[in-house]
């Protein structure tokens, strides 16, 4: 039983990572809270759902079109929006992507009505490993690897190549960056790209077992702050071991304390922690 | 000519323009407006102690407003006891929790501690979700009793209720402005620019938030109390929500933070902009409000991002200039 | 004319980050009215024994007194309250706020309102010359200017002691002269000074003492005189180009 | 090589640097000296493209660059040293040098400009694995300088290399720098250090409070009685 | 700083702009104009709209039938254009938007009232949002009618210009008790182990209250609580609650859960291979013809109370041709909260011809003494007693079989007789 909650948490939580290291990398780079980051999950999760209903095209195949749509919406969301904010004082571009989320939000419901959704028949759908009597549903087992996989190809891609050197680049300092001839506009709008493409990702994994509807990315969102300051802002790494931790601890103490606390516990362990580690798990 | 009083001026100007509108005009909807838009200043003006002047962002406003809220309806559904003495009673408490809560929050910095007010405040909803003794989920119902002064309950007229929130929103005002111009709002605000630099100069920064934390959370109660009196209803889901907070926050920011012009200028501009959209569209249920509302929110943050306050004293015509340079220099 | 009164003793002060030791069994002192000079090329660990001495840091070994109560350890703002107080390398101005704010920020330490708090700032204002920009943001500044408002800043509390940390770096000629004067100025109202500098041409002539940290340790701590001439300071730091150009100077003025 | 006409710029519509006009000359190594806060970093950024001039032309190569983005003026050949070196810390050394190559397309191009950047720097060739942020300082300068020349430049822009060195270490980093104009590199240089930086420049100029109010060789302006007054103290 | 005198220029700018924009709303013409206006306070956004929109198409729905002429449906008002009381004259629904919020909920209200001159309100789903709504109304002295909000407190509160058509969770607790009691005693289902599993709000919570108050009534038969499980609002996954389910191994299941949390729960419990015997759900997620459209065949055995079902549409003609005119607007079948929102549009409406006027007090009187003819509910009549509430449950036991909801319990209106137990997940 216990350990039957023990992963039920980490798969959990693997996908709580993903949604996270979207978000943090852009706070990394450019420091900016994305209020609207989970809705761009929505949006993920709603654009696997009509390429299901109307192509019948099975959520994992394509997941690499939903990358790449909330890829694109992430890109132009910096073009039109964050390019005009990001030097503004202290809240300013919070009040901007606050706006995005009410409008992305409601947008999705005048389109496609506020009905709940889900895609009920997908290659992984009801599928399940048994062992014991622990249960693991393949959904969850594939959107937790997916996750890992998804996280370890952003690290990959930011250590590895010119363009991720040129992010972390940008990160640090942005002058300097252009000095070396790095088009920073660019730079961070690709980054936010990318940040769209992890949440992206996460929404078409979360979308074989999580219901569909315009205010399904919400929640998510409110997690992957607290996840994100639990692992340190912009350290990748914090957020996927800060996302387990949160799986984790929404499980085991759902399960001992009461399930109606386990979002309030998760706090509280944010706090716990943030009293020994004030810049996070991994914070410098 | 002199500049402080030309200031006081502005700010008397504004506060009597305010209190002459809703005689101006008798519609009911008009003056629900209106106390919405004095008590959600009253609280960006509390919020802008500990956010606009000391620097510490806090999303986690609800938790005072909500304990403001429950304190007196407590006092007054279980033992009949004027809400009055109950918004005294709130304050008092919110200052005991904002102290309590503030001991975890201010070892962190930044967006760490933004994140931290956030999640005590959702801790504190989830308790009064869960507990018993204050109805948890279930909210309470206010009993209604004959309209007084002292049951703070008025049914017949929106007056009385404008001019409660009148004189606490003045109370709010003018407690800011004057720790604004005085050694608390200096310490303040040094404080915000470097804390370095404050502790080198005798702050004792821990204290000096902690003084800023306990007034804001003080008057937020206030107003918690008043719009529980208001709706005569309340639940944890309406008081405590992240809702409130980042209302709050956002008109702040809207109108121009660390300036008490800010709060004002971002309700007069917030609060009938939601309360219209949404009269006017939110009956087709397609969410065309919120979308409008939305869509208006990253426009003004987009080309006006230092808050309208910044439109209206734009003295550097090239506001985006390259930040790091000026601070480099 | 010293009054063999310590002001600041600092007495076998070790510091540690992790393993690496940055201040290693320092020990100094300083009397009242004198202006002492703590020199050592990057890295010796001046700035980090600046933070130990004023609270930013608590010592791994060691201890502090000032006026002869033990400092070691208490926060920043309780140093400054005694009357100790400091300037920072790289300038901490209140930005968003005016010159003169920034100066009455600093006076609200001694004083009880707004009216003798204002008064406090004039006068600073006007010792450091500054009374003519006193209602520009402090961030519109000139790198001089913002280390003069630092140590305006700081005079406004009250001090007995101020220690300025590369107060002079990045000062042109004339302006270190000014410096220069404001610092004797300052000792002749009795206010006893610990500098940090590089600009060796700025403070031997103004120093009473010199203290040098190479490596984290203490290798000298003489008057300028005898300290230009040590051998280990010269190779440590000074570099010959320097020693040359003194004793050119010397024959040269 | 480099012309500036009539450059007229500053921060947030404040102007800190007015109608000022020089040049510098293939393969020169010209600096400009004055004070902090007499605007020569504002100048350098400004021509880097982190600035936009307010009015006055800078011309490079016969082409206009005071309209293009910093990256643009990065692949025409200007490489900008910053003042107070900005290595970006988190990274090794590799990757410091890796990003000053950024606007190189060929790989085989990089290897081989990474080789002769080891040359000139064998201490950074033993430190490549290094993050940047634990070297000294004056190895952060020379970081600094050398991811500079990573992009091939035509003209090397040095901001305040001396700025918080130890003299020491600031003689070092000099004769560095000869070396490598030495070795045909076009150079601007921006210093405090009057002595110094006029000592090693074929020409120079004196900027005060944002105007030039000297010019000539580096031996002419030091022995000037402008500069023996205001900046030698003699 | 200085430059701060046109703040108030601003101020004053945005406030008489507010201003100048509700003058033009309180010179509406007069309600005698042969349009009778009535409020309708809804969630058209937020977590809960996909229901508010569903309702307000109910509501639609019901304006059609009263202003049209319908004469193939045997309703008093549909047969006639308009109100026949009142020389024809039109109604007309103004929707609102609560948002869920009870701050809008209440000032809605009052606009609806002051501004738009309604003569009765109808709303408002959530009970937190018909609570300060409704005593808007008692002030005004405005007829309230609510449709489907089912907290038990709703009308215990004493107001007298309140009713509501729905039953509520008190009874739907007792209807649940006495179901259980008629499959064990029938079909000896052995039914005695009871969860409940219910969301953190004034719904889930006040359901589980009534759990507890109706148990003991029922002690004899049996019948005890193994397990409460109260999960968090807004939910992103519900692996420990089913996992703490399944540790109690319930007979029968009560769930208090919205559409989308519903839907997760039911996929848990496939996944983890919960097999309780009954499984009945307050009015809510279970009652939502999506709840069938996205579980397919794993929604069957399911069961709950509704106030309609499309099983029923066959003995019903009345329903039927009512739910012909809603399908072309929603796009689905007419389910129960909905229903009984069309009811209290109806009632309304009927309240208002019968009494000949828009006088509150005479509407509140027919409301109040009157028994309304009802042919779309099974009970087919309606009847608010003195608190307000309506006397005649409006519901059936609805069981999904084959993807539909059958009615399977009263006997009286069985439209298929009940399975009593669930078939394990991988047999069916």
């Amino acid at each position: 039983m216990l350990l039957q909650i023990i992963l039920s948490g980490i798969l959990v939580g693997f996908v709580y990572s993903l949604v996270a290291v979207g978000l943090t990398l852009i706070w990394g780079v450019m420091d900016i809270i994305n209020f609207a980051h989970g809705d761009f999950l929505m949006v993920s999760m709603y654009t696997v759902f009509w390429l299901y209903t109307l192509l019948r095209l099975d959520p994992l195949a394509s997941l690499p079109i939903a990358a790449l749509v909330t890829f694109v919406l992430s890109f132009l969301t910096y073009k039109l929006i964050i390019k005009r904010v990001i030097n503004a004082p202290g809240l300013t571009a919070l009040l901007a992507t606050f706006g995005l989320s009410l409008f992305i939000r409601n947008f999705a419901q005048y389109l496609w009505t506020p009905n709940y959704r889900f895609i009920t028949t997908s290659l992984v759908t009801d599928k399940k490993l048994e062992m014991g009597s622990v249960i693991i549903g393949i959904p969850q087992l594939v959107a937790a690897l997916g996750s890992i996989m998804m996280t370890f190809l952003v690290v990959w891609f930011i250590k590895n190549t010119k363009t991720g050197r040129a992010i972390q680049a940008a990160a640090q300092s942005r002058d300097t960056a252009k000095l070396m001839g790095i088009n920073t506009e660019k730079i961070y709008a690709v980054t936010f790209g990318i940040s769209g493409a992890c949440v992206g990702v996460a929404g078409a994994l979360l979308a074989t077992f999580f219901p569909i509807y315009p205010e399904s990315g919400a929640l998510y969102s409110l997690l992957a702050f607290v996840i994100v300051a639990l692992g340190g802002f912009g350290n990748i790494a914090g957020a996927l071991y800060g996302g387990v931790l949160i799986g984790l601890s929404e499980a085991l103490g759902g399960f001992f304390l009461g399930t109606q606390f386990k979002y309030a516990i998760v706090f509280l362990i944010y706090l716990l922690v943030l009293q020994f580690r004030p810049k996070g798990l991994f914070g410098w | 000519m002199n500049v402080k009083n030309f200031r006081i001026d502005t700010l008397y100007g504004i506060l009597i323009v305010i209190l002459l509108l809703p005689f101006m005009n008798s519609n009911i909807n008009f003056r629900h407006v209106m106390v919405i838009f004095l008590i959600f200043a009253g609280l960006g003006e509390a919020w802008n102690i500990i956010t606009g002047f000391a620097g510490q962002t806090s999303f986690g406003h609800a938790a005072f407003f909500g304990i403001g809220a429950y304190t007196s309806t407590i006092l007054f559904y279980k033992f009949g006891i004027s809400p009055w003495i109950g918004m005294l009673a709130g304050a008092v408490l919110a200052t005991v929790i904002s102290v309590i809560v503030s001991y975890p929050c201010f070892r962190l910095k930044g967006h760490y501690f933004a994140i931290a007010t956030l999640a005590v405040a959702e801790i504190i909803k989830q308790l009064f979700i869960s507990w018993d003794y204050v109805e948890g989920a279930t909210g309470i119902s206010i009993p209604i009793v004959e309209e007084s002064v002292t049951s703070m309950q008025f049914h017949s007229s929106k007056i009385p209720y404008f001019l409660i929130a009148y004189v606490l929103f003045l109370i709010t005002t003018m407690t800011a402005r004057y720790i604004e111009n005085n050694k608390m709002g200096f310490y303040l605000k040094a404080i915000r620019e470097s804390h370095e630099a404050a502790e080198a100069l005798g702050i004792d920064t821990t204290r000096y938030k902690l003084y800023a934390m306990m007034v804001s959370a003080a008057l937020t109660a206030t107003f918690g109390t008043l719009y529980a009196q208001y709706i005569l209803y309340i639940d944890p889901f309406m008081v405590f929500t992240l809702e409130v907070s980042m209302k709050i926050v956002l008109l702040s920011v809207l109108g121009g933070l660390g300036n008490i012009y800010g709060p004002i200028i971002g309700a007069a501009i917030l609060i009938p902009l939601s309360e219209y959209t949404r009269v006017y569209l939110g009956g087709t249920g397609k969410g065309i409000d919120l979308m409008i509302f939305g869509a208006l929110i990253i426009f003004v943050a987009c080309f006006e991002p230092n808050g309208i306050l910044g439109l209206l004293k734009k003295k550097r015509s090239r506001r985006r200039g390259d930040v790091y340079a000026r601070a480099d220099a | 004319m010293f009054m063999q009164e310590p002001m600041l003793e600092v007495q076998n002060v070790t510091m540690k980050f992790g393993s690496l030791i940055a201040n290693e069994d320092v020990s100094f002192s300083v009397h009242k009215g004198e202006i002492v000079s703590l020199i050592g090329p990057n890295g010796a660990g001046k700035t980090t024994l600046f933070n130990c001495i004023t609270g930013f840091y608590r010592p791994y070994a060691g201890r502090i007194y000032f006026q002869g109560r033990d400092i070691t350890g208490r926060p920043p703002h309780e140093i400054t309250a005694m009357g100790l107080t400091r300037t920072f390398q790289i300038v901490k101005p209140l930005k968003e706020m005016t010159v003169k704010e920034n100066v009455l920020t600093g006076a609200f330490l001694r004083a009880s309102s707004r009216k003798e708090a204002e008064k406090i700032a004039e006068e600073v204002l006007e010792m450091t010359s500054l009374s003519g920009k006193k209602d520009m943001p402090a961030g519109s500044l000139t790198i001089a200017d913002k280390k003069r408002l630092e140590i305006a800043r700081a005079l406004a509390t009250g001090p007995k002691m101020v220690m300025l940390d590369e107060a002079m770096a990045g000062l042109n000629q004339t302006e270190i002269k000014e410096a220069m004067e404001l610092c004797l100025n300052l000792k002749n109202r009795g206010i006893t000074l610990l500098i940090v500098e590089h600009i060796m041409e700025a403070i031997m002539p103004i120093s009473d003492r010199v203290v040098v940290l190479n490596a984290g340790k203490k290798i000298a701590d003489a008057s300028p005189e005898e300290v230009t001439s040590n051998e280990e300071v010269i190779k440590a730091y000074l570099g010959e180009r320097y020693h040359a150009k003194s004793k050119k100077s010397e024959h040269g003025v | 090589m480099l012309k500036v006409r009539n450059l007229s710029t500053g921060y947030d519509g404040v102007p800190v640097i007015f109608d000022v006009s020089f040049e510098v000359r293939e393969g020169e190594m010209v600096s400009i000296v004055g004070s902090n806060g007499a605007g020569k970093t504002t100048i350098l950024k400004t021509i880097s493209g982190l600035l936009k001039p307010f009015s006055g032309e800078i011309e490079f190569l016969d082409k206009r660059i005071d309209r293009m983005p910093a990256h643009e003026i990065v692949k025409l050949g200007i490489a900008h040293v910053p003042e107070g070196r900005h290595v970006f810390g988190k990274m090794t050394v590799r990757d410091n040098l890796l990003l000053g190559a950024y606007t190189l397309e060929s790989d085989t191009d990089i290897k081989k400009v990474l080789e002769e950047v080891y040359e000139i720097f064998p201490r950074l060739k033993e430190r490549e694995n290094q993050k940047a942020e634990t070297l000294s300082g004056g190895e952060q300068q020379m970081l600094a300088i050398a991811r500079g020349l990573m992009s091939r430049p035509k003209l090397l822009l040095v901001d305040e290399m001396s700025l918080g060195l130890m003299p020491i270490l600031v003689d070092k980093v000099l004769d560095i720098l000869k070396e490598i104009s030495r070795r045909g590199m076009t150079i601007l240089l921006v210093e405090q250090k009057v002595q110094e930086a006029l000592e090693m420049a074929d020409r120079g100029y004196v900027l005060q409070t944002g105007r030039i109010v000297a010019e000539g060789t580096g031996k002419e302006l030091l022995e000037s009685d402008l500069v023996k007054k205001a900046y030698m103290g003699m | 700083m200085r430059k701060i005198g046109p703040v108030l220029l601003v101020l004053v700018l945005v406030l008489t702009t507010a201003l100048s924009g509700c003058g033009q709303n309180q010179s509406q013409p007069d309600k005698t104009d042969g349009v009778i206006k009535i409020g309708a306070i809804l969630p058209l956004t937020g977590p809960a709209s996909a229901t508010g929109v569903k309702l307000k198409y109910a509501i639609e729905t019901a304006q059609e039938l009263i202003n049209g002429e319908h004469p193939e449906i045997d309703l008093e008002l549909a047969k006639t254009a308009g109100l026949p009381n009142l020389k024809g004259a039109k109604v007309e629904f103004i929707f609102a938007d609560h948002q869920a919020n009870p701050e809008v909920a209440k000032s809605e209200a009052e606009r609806l009232i002051q501004n738009e001159k309604v003569a009765a309100l109808i709303g408002c789903y959530h009970s937190s949002a018909t609570k300060p709504a409704s005593q808007v109304a008692e002030r005004f002295g405005i007829p309230f009618v609510a449709g489907s909000s089912s907290s038990a407190a709703l009308t215990e509160r004493g107001l007298k210009w309140f009713t509501r058509i729905a039953p509520h969770d008190g009874m739907e607790t007792k209807l649940f008790f006495d179901y259980l009691k008629y499959l064990n005693e029938k079909y000896n289902a052995g039914i005695r182990k009871i969860a409940v599993v219910y969301i953190d709000n004034e719904y889930g919570v006040h359901a589980f209250q009534m759990v507890e108050k109706e148990i003991q009534n029922y002690k004899a038969d049996g019948f005890e609580l193994v397990a409460d499980v109260k999960y968090p609002a807004n939910v992103s996954n519900v692996d420990t609650e089913v996992q703490k389910i399944k540790a109690a191994a319930p007979d029968a299941i009560f769930h208090a859960s919205y559409i989308g949390d519903m839907t997760m729960f039911v996929k848990k419990y496939k996944e983890m291979n919960v097999v309780p015997k009954v499984v009945l759900s307050y009015c809510g997620g279970y009652q939502d013809p999506q709840f069938v459209k996205n579980l397919g065949k794993d929604a069957d055995y399911f069961a709950g109370p509704n106030a309609t079902t499309s099983a029923l549409f066959e003995k019903m003609p009345v329903l039927a041709k009512i739910n012909e005119i809603y399908k072309a607007k929603a796009g689905v079948d007419i389910d129960g909260p909905t229903l009984e929102d069309f009811a209290s549009a109806m009632v309304i409406a009927e309240a208002i011809n019968r009494a000949g006027s828009t006088d509150p007090a005479k509407v509140l009187e027919v409301l109040k003494n009157h028994e309304f003819a009802a042919p779309y509910f099974v009970s087919g009549k309606i009847k608010f007693g003195e608190d307000g509430q309506n006397v005649y449950s409006a519901s059936v036991m609805t069981q999904i079989q084959n993807g539909v909801y059958e009615a399977v319990w009263p006997e009286t209106s069985q439209t298929k007789e009940p399975i009593p137990a669930f078939p394990a997940w991988d047999k069916r």
